[in-house]
């Protein structure tokens, strides 16, 4: 049983992410071609194999500073609606752990809420808008639920990464009411909301490397 | 997938090159990051006029960049805003100290990457006003929607607002002249065949034989709703009537007809619908003062057009006579 | 197939009409025989200047009509040369006193029709000269063909040859300088997708997925060979190659480079293309001292572009940097 | 066994002519699609049924007159190389019989030697070159061998319908050297050219009114 999560999870986290995003990179885009502009999977994959390349390069010392530099070369690689959304949703992440060199159950989910947030603030969906808000926040739910019953940082992740996929699947019969699928009207649903698709993804790949 | 390219990671990159280096007398361009600036900008003691947003609306943006028009583009990757990181360094590239307008097309990537640009140019220091245009009347519920989506009025927002920086109008008038021209034009499209992102390699949407898709965007998003094909003039019609609706517009009143190529449509198609939207209008008492037919703002290899009505005043009408020398949209110089 | 038209038969009718609808400040358009003519011509003291062909072109010919270029459009039905009795009126519409030259694109049709339209002009008194336009390399065995064909050269010659008439040259010069463009100016094509003729309803041809036609024409007649699809910048030394073999250019000269879409290609992929010629032309020492990219000269939708390279001298290069105000190209006034 | 034809037969090998392009219209496209540009079934039924249209207003007087009304129709509707060579063509054929009320084979068969004379004369074909001068020529050859041999007029033409039908044909295996065509060089091997083809239709509308 894992206590804290440290700087090297963080870095791994992140090259898992991008791992999984290139992974399904063509399945994402997919979706985003059903609903969207078909370029999700492209933007996100040009975000975190930038990301990946950056940490070949230089080696963050603390989560904070990793998550701070997914977030700088998110919103300066990704564009679309995407790039801020994660690049926030990281920023504020990395402002919640500020110079902490290891994080706790508690910290985690802070975290987290604190990306979800940034997501909400900046795009300002709410939760059935069909958008990755719906994989964000009952991801954030289920690691406080976690943390309050006094789970690990391990199961905490596995918890949120798990929500999160629910949470996606769960957008295929909602109606898109923000972004540009909410342009199809009842036409968006039976798709899977792209975003949602890649947050589930890059939660699954925080648990898995935790 | 045939396009005329190397590879679907370059195109936006050597395009705008390319673009660069046939245009050299007009404009600058910045590799990395990329955008686009008229040559000698910043024009003292002008307003800057940037706009940007995904590639693959050729001629918009960088066509555009020149006297009368446009001081910087910004070029995202294909149907992909740019992101602050371009958008920034344009900004302070053609900031005289007048201040900085942006055009931004209403769509959710695209408010959301220059309202981070605009930030951060506010915070070194450059007055930064945003002119949205949400022209596409194509969006019905813009209540449960990302809002109307910013379409063929982008090029008249763009041209009229670019004579009124030209002239000497301060950032406040510069960016009422832009909302006054957005308020006042309405955009309605039709797509028969899609378009095929480059790095995506397959049609973003599929039509039969016989359908097409009235309401569609720029970006190969699918529209409003699919209909069994109908001739030009009927699709016209179809195209007009939300858009007359919606501006309002009565008897006598005076407007600019334009009718937008998608891209891959033959410019002869675009005259036969301008020869029904005209005939539709005079049946309305409106009076054609001014005219544009081509490909403006396309979606790549998209075949379909839109039909755009602009309610004229004199001031507007001045503004659009005005000289403009740009890639493509060139008179009085 | 689908097209925005109301009929096939009448597609020409229907946008030309538009065209003089949207353009009626520049041109006059006669119903019956069609043909289109510059608005207040005949200018007097002026040679006229005419040129037509098949429809399908647009912007060619009628984009091209107005100050500083032609006097007079004959537009055929689509892909098929006007017949006698459009061009000896608008011949006639067009004569001043000082002779018509007719530019005519070198083929069968174009060349008979015309022939017979002058030979009924001289009959009423009107000098007629003949430019013709065959610039395309894509034809080896001119002895054994109907000769080179007439293809984006054609653009040149109509706005040197305009300007040479603007500035008050007599019907020999006008002729002299269009001959001399022509003599000048070197074109091959590429298509990576067929057009579809209104009235044929089917894809002029078949390309598979891998497939591209080299030496295309402009009527959706197949080119010289097929090849597998190759990227942008070996597309594009393919058709330079002969262009610059056959015009056998030193180093040092200067040439006007014009990369022209065919209709159905993304502006920005023909300045991917424009991009690698002006490597390819700096490489071989020559300077660019002009460019054009856009569609100017197309096939319809085909999908597919040109290059044309045009050796300059200042008198040229003067005549084509004088002022014009057409539809299609205008710049100067 | 007719000795002569005369002004009905005139017209009503023009309307026949007419009816037959109607009919094949599709066929001679086709035809053009493959080695050319795909129009000449509709350019030649536009300027057909043009003919056809003014002969239900106007009854010319004689062959000639007929003709001529033909020659002027195709020039001026047509347009593309088979309207001046056609058109050409008709104007030879009336100025040869004249002001004629009746033909006798003598002057069919000199009419039918200057309609070919101003293919050739206007667009500069041999035979061989894979144009309709490959089907008028051997036409031409039939019909004067049928008058030497004593023919009437319906064999005269039928003679000429049957070496045009074959010419055509025999233009299959031919590499263009005139016309769109000839642009293909050897690729234009093994397809018909649909100018041959047309004189034969054309030609046989002709027997078939004798
Ligand atoms: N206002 C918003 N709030 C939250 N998420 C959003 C919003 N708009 C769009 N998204 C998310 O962004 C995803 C699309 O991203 P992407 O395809 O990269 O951008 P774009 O739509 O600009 O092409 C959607 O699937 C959705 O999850
Ligand atoms: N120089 C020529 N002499 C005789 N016939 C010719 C010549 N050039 C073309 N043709 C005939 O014209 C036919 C093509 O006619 P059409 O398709 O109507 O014209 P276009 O080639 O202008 O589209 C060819 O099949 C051929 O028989
Ligand atoms: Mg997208
Ligand atoms: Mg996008
Ligand atoms: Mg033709
Ligand atoms: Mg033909």
């Amino acid at each position: 049983m894992r206590t804290t999560l440290d700087t090297e999870w963080a870095i791994a986290w992140l090259q898992a992410a991008a791992d999984a995003v290139a992974e399904h990179r063509v399945e994402l885009s997919e979706l985003d071609r059903a609903i969207g502009d078909g370029d999700h999977g492209e933007n996100l994959d040009r975000g975190f194999s930038a990301i990946a390349a950056k940490l070949r390069e230089e080696a963050p010392a603390t989560p904070g500073a990793a998550f701070k530099l997914a977030a700088m070369t998110l919103m300066s690689k990704v564009g679309g609606a995407a790039g801020p959304l994660y690049g926030t949703a990281f920023l504020r992440a990395a402002t919640a752990v500020g110079e902490a060199t290891e994080l706790d159950p508690v910290l985690l989910a802070g975290a987290l809420t604190a990306a979800r947030d940034g997501v909400v603030l900046r795009g300002k969906a709410e939760p059935g808008d069909k958008t990755m808000v719906d994989a964000w926040t009952p991801a954030v739910d289920a690691a406080k639920s976690a943390v309050a019953a006094g789970a690990d940082v391990t199961s905490v992740l596995a918890a949120a990464a798990a929500a999160a996929e629910a949470g996606a699947t769960a957008t295929d019969p909602l109606t898109a009411r923000k972004g540009r699928a909410s342009y199809l009207g009842e036409r968006s649903a039976g798709h899977r909301d792209p975003g949602a698709a890649s947050s589930a993804l890059i939660l699954r790949a925080a648990a898995d490397t935790a | 997938m045939k396009k005329l390219i190397n590879d679907p990671k370059s195109v936006v990159d050597e395009s705008v090159q390319g673009f660069g280096l046939a245009h050299a007398d007009l404009v600058s361009v910045n590799p990395d990051p990329l955008f686009v600036t008229r040559s000698g900008a910043p024009v003292p003691g002008k307003v800057g006029l940037l706009s940007g947003g995904g590639s693959g609306h050729e001629p918009l943006h960088a066509g555009y960049v020149g006297i009368g028009m446009l001081d910087a583009a910004v070029p995202g990757a294909v149907f992909t805003s740019p992101t602050p990181d371009q958008i920034l360094p344009a900004t302070l590239a053609v900031d005289s100290g007048a201040g900085v307008v942006h055009i931004v097309k209403n769509y959710t990537g695209d408010v959301l990457n220059f309202e981070m640009a605009a930030e951060l140019a506010e915070a070194e220091g450059v007055q930064v006003r945003t002119v949205l245009v949400n022209d596409d009347v194509a969006v019905e519920d813009s209540l449960y929607t990302a809002g109307r989506r910013g379409v063929g009025g982008t090029v008249l927002v763009e041209k009229i607002a670019g004579a009124a920086a030209e002239r000497g109008d301060g950032l406040d008038a510069v960016t009422e002249i832009g909302r006054r021209v957005n308020a006042n034009v309405r955009t309605m499209g039709v797509a028969l065949a899609a378009c095929t992102v480059p790095h995506a390699g397959v049609p973003s949407f599929e039509l039969a034989d016989n359908e097409v898709e009235i309401g569609i965007g720029i970006h190969g998003e699918p529209g409003r709703h699919r209909i069994a094909m109908e001739n030009a003039d009927s699709i016209t019609e179809r195209l007009l009537a939300p858009v007359l609706a919606d501006l309002q517009l009565q008897s006598g009143e005076k407007v600019l007809l334009f009718v937008n190529g998608m891209g891959g449509t033959p410019l002869s198609e675009l005259y036969i619908v301008y020869r029904h939207a005209a005939a539709v209008l005079a049946e309305a008492g409106l009076v054609i003062e001014r005219s544009l037919v081509g490909n403006y703002i396309t979606a790549l290899e998209m075949q379909g057009c839109s039909i755009s009505v602009l309610r004229l005043d004199d001031e507007l009408t001045a503004l659009w006579d005005a000289p403009v020398n740009t890639a493509a949209l060139r008179w009085g110089i």
